[in-house]
């Protein structure tokens, strides 16, 4: 009954503790604190980027043309004697967008979908699945050109529109996850609470299934970063002169040869981007497996 | 047993890998010494009927197995006899008499005969068969009235056998260019026993092409075709001027890919690549004895401008665009020198025409028409668009005009990619501003670049409507009675249509290939034109390091 | 000389957290021909002292801090992993607790069984197979040629451990190191493997080292007896003297755990808080099979305040039951009125209302427990959820139940994880009563615990049950468990009710057979505890 | 016996259903494919030089276009039961039939090709990098594994080509089955992807199935580390890798357009991307009906093996 203890309590109250408690593991996890602030600093350098990008993204010098870094390039310049770092610098802005924004439209999809379909079973689940089948054969470029057609174009739409077809993957894998959840003694006892479907669904079973998802969702920002660039051949993306890491390097690989500094620093900022978003994600698993915590 | 699945898996990789030692004899070593070439041919054909079939990498392998009654000298690009070992022309050029070559053999060794041609020209233009070079035979009297359905039989449209070996053909009009469609794929004779014992005259699904049943009248016969993989041809044992073909065969490569084109061509897999990725032209350009083989090409790249909309529908905003354009620039570096400036339609030099040049890069002078237009340094700049179809290339230009607009006049001018389906469909309905756009001429004569622009026409695309300019190509033209003053009422008309500029022309195509040195009889010439019996290759040719 | 000799053994963990000695200075012998018991509790490091004579304890964490361990005159602790190898399975071989997780589910039990043999002796498949029969048919399995090429899905638990230990005894070891092995099944069976072990012991005449939890269950056949606590020897002796007189505060703790005596009958009134009328829960495989009749037209009343004792062993039903009458499987036929109120025609809201009234504590503490919820977060749950207090007070509400389940209040922001089991039932037991229900499902509360946690959970429903004035279903299959709590008792056997009675009626006067051999299994039984 | 026999049919029983359920999910594929590139803009006929009416007409005639929207919809219909895809567009005299069947069966080679490459080099990463957890032999084949992912095909392939092919000439730089050894750089380009998705999920796999008390009793039996691990270990480790199998496959096969273009392989990869660029409508509905039934194909077979491989699973099926 000490007063310690109550002022213990006037803190679980606040806010969500698996998610407080997730955010204290995760600080002890070297690795994924030096994913979470290198990720911060990429997304922090793309706001500023108007403001500290060392030339104008657009500004061409067809003299200069494609030449190597140097000390006034400091990453070098594209066929457009354009500066690459500033390319990097604008491209980062909307490849990170779109990873974001995308895949976060994907998770939301997915996880609603896969978990609703995973707790109902059943002729509900069949029907929701045998759609998420569907979806995966349609012909994915007929249906991206509709877009573009119907909905014209803007970055909006491109986030949809990737989120659309990532969300798939994700609904599977979380339906696999519920299922096995759901035969728990842990859910029977919140049943026998008295928890409608709902609340049972986003308190016991889907914190618990986390983990598979976290870990795909890490390796689902890269690829859609590159699907992305894809979809501006489709006509679907950004259009030049903006530009993104996805078109950076599709460029960069077809004159890998003649100019490989086009291809390797764009490539770089993406890898980078892949181990930070693996060690933040790998170490949010770990964290949000209070289980592990132990040793 | 999966498990036991799984440890035999390490040993199928080693296999794998084992089985990869040792690349062996390139093509082209190997292709030297069989009297065999090794052609990238771009992309897979649609298909080898030559009334059916469209495109380039189609001309490339349909030329070689079948031969038209006359046929382009590669290095004159004049017609010289083919099937037709020589032809009378009537004094008003209206009627031309073809003698068909006795010695003009099918591949099965059928004789030739003018009833192939009245034969294949009626397969050709009936309208049931939908040929879309169907055009081709239009300057024929009735033809047209023939193919849209106006008239019914044949006998009345200006095609006639007077006996087996004279094909008597009578023209609307003069048309100085007709002897060169001869050589067009879509006015050969097909082998009609052939055609319709697999399925009858005009049904386009039939079996006849493939290699069990061609019959073909060329230099060389088919005798492989992988689809996506390799189409074979041999020298044909029935062909008349079999004596002067020197080549053995031909293994057509369907190179999708420019870049692995490259690549093949640089480890010996290719004697000719269809094009060369733009980037990689310098590093070929500084080699001694290099492959690069660059000529100008008969046809145009510009852009389309909807006149019909504003900005675009003032002329002085059309024409700001178009000075403010410094094509030299544009070609000295993101083009790397590889095409030719052009300000106006028709390429320089087609058959001794010269296009009128009106204007330069001139900057002053853009910035002075877009105030007077109303946009005085881009102020009240309503936006424009311009739409280009997916490609590295067309990026490239889009994204330096869309600069250059910015940096002369000030302007916001946005870029749309489109892909190439959404793109005609954009340019077929004029749902754009600014739009890409490239001419390929089928034949070497001014007007075939002229007639684009007359008054709705179906490639016209931009709303360019102008009376006289229609006059001066559809009436004055056709009746001009030498070749010097029609190309006189063709500078004219040209010059009336960069007055009003509803394009801005870019530049002037260039065919670029690497081509092996070993590769003989293989001349440049306006048309891209090659002609398999003028080539042969260098068996004492000898690499110092192989490939290339 | 002794076959093996234990000195001093130290060994410990190191953690990020620090060092934790887990064995401090333990020293037994193990004779041929003789069992040697070893009792603690869970984390007494009774197993982590056996695991690390033979190298099974994973380095690092763990460390071998001293101590010998002499095999034969040779000494287990200084050998070289690959010589170890060869003893380990050859000359030593192991029992472990669960035999649902300890044999490889991909493998059929045939190939498991030769592999020792044919990895040790080379012995031909043939041969090996013939081997693996005849131990089969020795540790009684049925019809060892048709099994023998069975999964172990296909196996009840009992019958796997009976695999278990003939691949244990298939090289003919010297030393048998069986570890809880009948902790994870339910009485009956446990009683036959308690005498296939002393039985093959005897035939074999080898040495064991028998490791549990229960004092009762080794009471028959152990020769000598170790009772560890916290990583230390607190008491040793041979089997009788332990039970006499012993010494250790700590032993007579084990001792006074194992459940003995009756409940004092009832005087109050009889009047049904539930009644179940011809309930039949039936399972359907799939389209087209037969039903699996799970529970087969029961009835039987429960009293209000009363515990109503459901005895069976695993299979025959008497989860269901409790399933059924809480609404959490579908019901096939039949009535459950609950205070009048037919509970088989609720829905959504109303039955939402209903189960504030009746709430299941389940057997198995660490899987009904959400792994990623605080105690704070599970207790407050059903107290926001059926408004018994606001958002506002409820920190009081949970502070007051963790009060109640005897558990210290510093622990509200912890994981499950981060307790023992038996504080895990606490708070197991804390969520149930949070919505001051009438009635209680109580799924073997205590069959996952040890025997001292046992005692102290049962002694707590029980306080909890007169304080709250609890209905209360208690399934067990042990029933000196129930005996000890439960008013009266009913006995089911294959979805049906065989027996019913008081406790004392059913010792004393069993009537059917199956009741007869259920007493027989309790351990320790022919000692009269 | 008796139940074992059960058993058996029960398994066909559980094709059977699965494969009915397959059905509406096709038909729905087909209808809405049907529409669907019907309604995008551009037809099969446009081309740069547009063609004239009657051409087009005569066009349409010939491939059917003409008649009303819902009687060519049943007129496909009726032709796809009888086993018939319809001509191709674009490859004029051959029929989707033909085309599918000359560019299957290349691909499916690539893609088994692949998924061995995956197999052998993501697996045998994902084990190596189980073993010893947290050490380099982990991080290393992790981060190579990390990379894969991230790695698409069109950057891959050339870079394989530039080395493997140019700079030390050992490989062909394009081709399929024409120079030996030429099958080798293409299959590891599409299999790298797979490989490290399996690598990751291997690992997970194996570090899970070697916590289980099993793999202490196998250690208790005496047996070696690489025994334990390759006997008791790999099975239940890879069982999440083969429940990837089944739909990676499928994706193997929609997804090898690249790889094909890069390698110039005769692939159905490329006729299923190029029939959506060429608005060639019988080759798109053709590809896209041939790929999902693949697809509910693949993903049956790897419940199938992944049932078999797992006994417990395989009892499940039989009860179903």
């Amino acid at each position: 009954m000490s007063t310690e203890t109550l002022a213990e309590i006037a803190r679980a109250e606040r806010g969500t503790s698996l998610w407080a408690d997730a955010w204290l593991r995760l600080r002890r996890n070297k690795l994924a604190l030096i994913g979470f602030a290198v990720l911060s600093l990429f997304v922090v350098i793309a706001l500023l980027t108007p403001w500290i990008a060392p030339y104008s993204y657009q500004a061409q010098n067809l003299e200069l043309g494609a030449s190597p870094p140097s000390a006034q390039h400091w990453l070098g310049t594209d066929i457009f004697g354009r500066d690459l770092l500033t390319q990097i610098l604008y491209g980062g802005r909307i490849s990170l967008a779109v990873g974001f924004v995308a895949t976060a439209v994907a998770l939301l999809i997915g996880v609603t979908w896969g978990a609703i379909a995973g707790y109902a079973g059943g002729r509900v689940d069949a029907v929701m699945m045998r759609l998420v089948d569907i979806l995966y054969a349609l012909p994915f470029m007929i249906f991206i050109v509709l877009l573009t057609v119907v909905f014209g174009r803007n970055l909006l739409l491109l986030f949809l529109a990737i989120g659309a077809v990532e969300w798939l993957t994700m609904a599977r894998i979380m339906r696999g996850q519920i299922q096995s959840l759901r035969q728990q003694e842990f859910v029977e006892a919140a049943i026998s609470l008295g928890l409608s479907p709902a609340t049972l669904i986003r308190r016991h079973l889907v914190p618990n299934a986390l983990g598979p998802i976290i870990v795909y969702t890490t390796l689902t920002i890269p690829s859609v970063m590159l699907l992305e660039a894809f979809l501006s051949f489709l006509g679907l993306g950004v259009q030049p002169p903006q530009t993104s890491w996805g078109l950076l390097i599709s460029y960069g690989a077809e004159t890998m040869e003649e100019y490989p500094w086009l291809l390797v620093f764009p490539g770089l900022a993406l890898t980078l981007t892949l181990f930070c978003l693996n060690f933040l994600g790998d170490g949010l698993r770990d964290a949000l497996d209070v289980r592990g915590a132990r040793d | 047993m999966p498990s036991a699945l799984f440890s035999a898996l390490p040993a199928v990789a080693i296999a794998l890998l084992l089985s990869a030692c040792g690349t062996g004899e390139s093509n082209v070593v190997s292709g030297n010494r069989d009297g065999i070439l090794h052609y990238g041919n771009g992309s897979e054909p649609q298909g080898l009927d030559p009334h059916v079939v469209t495109g380039i990498p189609e001309n490339h392998i349909v030329r070689a197995l079948f031969e038209g009654l006359a046929v382009k000298n590669p290095y004159t690009l004049e017609p010289e006899p083919g099937v037709a070992r020589s032809w009378d022309i009537s004094d008003d050029g209206r009627v031309i008499t073809f003698h068909i070559n006795p010695r003009a053999r099918w591949s099965n060794g059928d004789a030739m005969s003018a009833h192939d041609y009245v034969w294949s020209w009626q397969r050709l233009l009936s309208p049931a068969m939908g040929a879309e070079y169907n055009y081709m035979l239009f300057p024929v009297k009735n033809a047209r009235a023939f193919a849209s359905g106006d008239i019914t039989d044949f006998a009345e449209v200006g095609v006639k056998a007077l006996d087996d070996l004279t094909l008597q053909v009578t023209l609307t009009e003069r048309t100085p260019y007709f002897l060169q469609l001869m050589d067009h794929y879509s006015t050969f004779a097909v082998h009609r026993p052939t055609v319709e014992k697999f399925g009858g005259a005009t049904n386009r699904f039939t079996r006849w092409t493939r290699v069990e049943n061609m019959v073909s009248n060329g230099a060389f016969r088919l005798k492989e075709w992988l689809l996506n993989r390799r189409i074979v041809v041999e020298k044909s044992a029935t062909y008349w001027d079999r004596d002067r073909v020197r080549l053995n065969g031909v293994v057509y490569y369907p190179t999708e890919n420019v870049v692995s084109e490259e690549r093949m061509f640089r480890v010996g897999q290719l004697h000719y690549t269809q094009s060369v990725p733009l980037d990689k032209i310098p590093v070929y350009r500084q080699m001694p004895d290099s492959p690069y083989v660059q000529a100008p090409y008969l046809g145009t790249y510009y852009f389309l401008l909807n006149t019909t909309r504003p900005p675009l529908d003032d002329v002085r905003v059309r024409r700001a665009l178009s000075l403010a354009v410094d094509r030299d620039k544009l070609n000295d570096t993101v083009l790397m020198g590889t095409v030719v400036s052009a300000y106006s339609i028709t390429p320089p030099d087609t058959l001794g025409y010269y296009p009128p040049k009106l204007f330069g890069h001139d900057a002053q002078r853009a910035r002075e028409l877009l105030a007077q237009a109303g946009y005085p340094g881009g102020a009240g700049w309503p936006g424009l668009e311009l739409t280009y179809n997916t490609s590295e290339d067309h990026r490239k230009i889009a994204v330096a005009l869309q600069q250059m607009w910015q940096d002369t006049l000030d302007i916001e001018v946005s870029l749309a990619n489109q892909e190439w389906k959404v793109y005609l469909d954009s340019v077929t309905q004029m749902h754009f501003q600014v739009a890409r756009r490239g001419w390929i001429g089928d034949y070497v004569d001014p007007n075939n670049f002229l007639d684009l622009f007359l008054t709705g026409g179906g490639n016209n695309n931009t709303g360019f409507a102008d009376p006289r300019y229609d006059e001066l190509i559809l009436e004055q033209a056709p009746r001009a009675a030498t070749r010097r003053e029609r190309f006189a009422i063709f500078h004219a008309a040209e010059t009336r249509l960069m007055q009003q500029m509803p394009i801005i022309p870019i530049y002037t195509y260039t065919s670029k290939h690497l081509i092996h040195p070993s590769v003989r009889g293989m001349p440049s010439n306006l048309m891209d034109s090659l002609n398999l019996k003028y080539v042969w290759l260098d068996r004492q040719w000898q690499a110092d390091g192989g490939g290339g | 000389m002794a076959l093996l000799q234990v000195e001093d053994l130290a060994v410990s963990f190191v953690t990020r957290n620090g060092i934790n000695t887990a064995v401090d200075g333990v020293s037994f012998t193990v004779e041929t021909g003789r069992i040697t018991a070893i009792i603690g509790e869970s984390g007494s490091g009774k197993s982590v002292a056996c695991y690390s004579l033979l190298g099974l304890v994973p380095r690092p964490p763990g460390r071998i801090d001293g101590g010998r361990a002499l095999f034969e005159g040779r000494d287990l602790l200084q050998m070289k992993e690959t010589a170890l190898r060869r003893i380990r399975g050859r000359d030593i071989a192991m029992i472990f607790q669960d035999p649902m997780t300890c044999l490889n589910p991909y493998m059929s039990i045939g190939r498991q069984l030769m592999e020792p043999l044919r990895y040790h002796h080379r012995v031909s498949r043939q041969a090996a197979r013939a081997r693996a029969l005849e131990l089969l048919a020795e540790v009684g399995i049925r019809d060892p040629a048709a099994t023998i090429d069975n999964f172990p899905h296909q196996f009840s638990g009992g019958m796997r451990q009976r695999v278990m230990i003939a691949m244990a005894l298939i090289n003919e070891p010297r030393l048998l190191i069986a570890d809880e092995p009948t902790t994870a099944l339910d009485v009956t069976i446990q009683a036959q493997i308690l005498k296939l072990i002393a039985e093959l012991q005897r035939r074999r005449n080898i040495g064991v080292i028998f490791i549990s939890h229960d004092l009762a269950v080794v009471a028959d056949i152990a020769d000598t007896i170790v009772v560890m606590q916290r990583g230390r020897v607190v008491e040793r002796g041979e089997g009788e003297e332990i039970f006499q007189c012993a010494r250790h505060p700590y032993t007579k703790k084990l001792l006074a755990a194992i459940p003995s005596g009756s409940k004092a009958p009832r005087t109050e009134p009889a009047e049904p808080l539930i009644r179940v009328r011809n309930l039949c829960t039936w399972f359907a495989p799939g389209r087209g099979a037969a039903p699996v009749k799970a529970v087969d037209d029961v009835s039987f009343d429960i009293q209000r305040g009363e515990v109503l004792g459901l005895v069976g062993e695993s299979g025959s039903g008497k989860s269901t039951i409790g399933r059924s009458i809480l609404r959490l499987v579908p019901v096939t036929s039949g009535k459950i009125d609950f205070d009048g109120i037919d509970l088989t025609a609720l829905r959504g809201r109303e039955l939402k209302r209903m189960r504030r009234r009746m709430q299941m504590i389940f057997q198995d503490p660490f899987a009904s427990l959400n792994p990623r919820m605080t105690v704070y977060d599970t207790l407050a749950e059903p107290l926001l959820l059926h408004g018994i207090h606001s958002r506002k007070h409820v920190a009081q509400g949970v502070l007051r139940l963790m009060d109640d389940v005897g558990l210290a209040r510093a622990f509200v922001r912890k994981y499950p994880h981060e307790f023992s089991g038996g504080q895990r039932q606490r708070i197991a037991i804390g969520r149930a009563l949070a919505t001051r229900p009438e009635f209680i499902v109580a799924d073997e509360p205590v069959s996952a615990l040890d025997v001292t946690i046992q005692a102290q959970i049962l002694e707590l429903l029980q306080a909890l049950g007169r304080e709250y004035g609890l209905t209360m279903l208690f399934v067990s299959h042990d029933l000196a468990v129930v005996r000890h709590l439960a008013d009266r008792i009913l006995v089911l056997y294959r979805g049906e009710v065989v027996e019913r009675g008081s406790g004392d009626e059913l010792f004393e006067r069993p009537q059917q057979a199956y009741t007869r051999q259920l007493l027989q299994s309790i351990p320790g039984a022919t000692r009269g505890f | 016996m008796a139940g074992r026999r059960r058993g058996r049919l029960s398994v066909w029983r559980f094709i059977t259903l699965r494969l009915l359920q397959a059905i509406p999910v096709i038909l729905v594929v087909i209808t809405a494919t049907f529409f669907l590139v019907r309604i995008a803009p551009g037809g099969p006929f446009d081309s740069e030089k547009p063609v004239t009416r009657e051409v087009r007409a005569a066009l349409e005639a010939q491939y059917r276009l003409d008649l009303p929207l819902h009687r060519q919809y049943l007129s496909y219909l009726g032709d796809l039961a009888r086993g018939d895809l319809g001509p191709s567009f674009k490859y004029s005299g051959r029929s989707v039939n033909e085309l599918i069947a000359a560019g299957f069966p290349v691909t499916a080679e690539l893609g088994l090709y692949a998924l061995l490459v995956a197999l052998v080099v993501g697996g045998g990463a994902g084990i190596i990098a189980a073993l010893k957890p947290h050490t380099a032999q982990d991080y290393l084949p992790m981060s190579a594994a990390m990379i894969g992912i991230c790695m698409p095909s069109f950057l891959l392939g050339p870079l394989l080509v530039l080395v493997f092919g140019i700079h030390l000439d050992w490989l062909p730089v394009s081709g399929w089955g024409d120079i030996s050894g030429d099958k080798v750089l293409p299959s590891i380009t599409l299999g790298a992807a797979y490989a490290a998705y399996i690598a990751r999920l291997g690992r997970a796999g194996m570090l899970e199935v070697l916590h289980q008390d099993y793999i202490r009793t196998a250690r208790a039996k005496g047996l070696p580390q690489w025994q334990v691990v390759l006997k008791h270990g790999l099975r239940g480790g890879l069982l999440p890798v083969v429940a990837f199998l089944g739909p990676a496959f499928a994706g193997l096969l929609a997804g090898s357009f690249v790889v094909e273009t890069i390698f110039q392989i005769p692939g159905l990869g490329r006729f299923y991307v190029q029939a959506a660029f060429n608005r060639d409508y019988t080759m798109i509905l053709g590809t896209t009906v041939f790929l999902s039934v693949l697809i509910v194909l693949f993903n049956l077979l790897s419940d199938i093996l992944a049932a078999w491989m797992n006994p417990r699973l395989r009892a499940q099926y039989g009860r179903h």
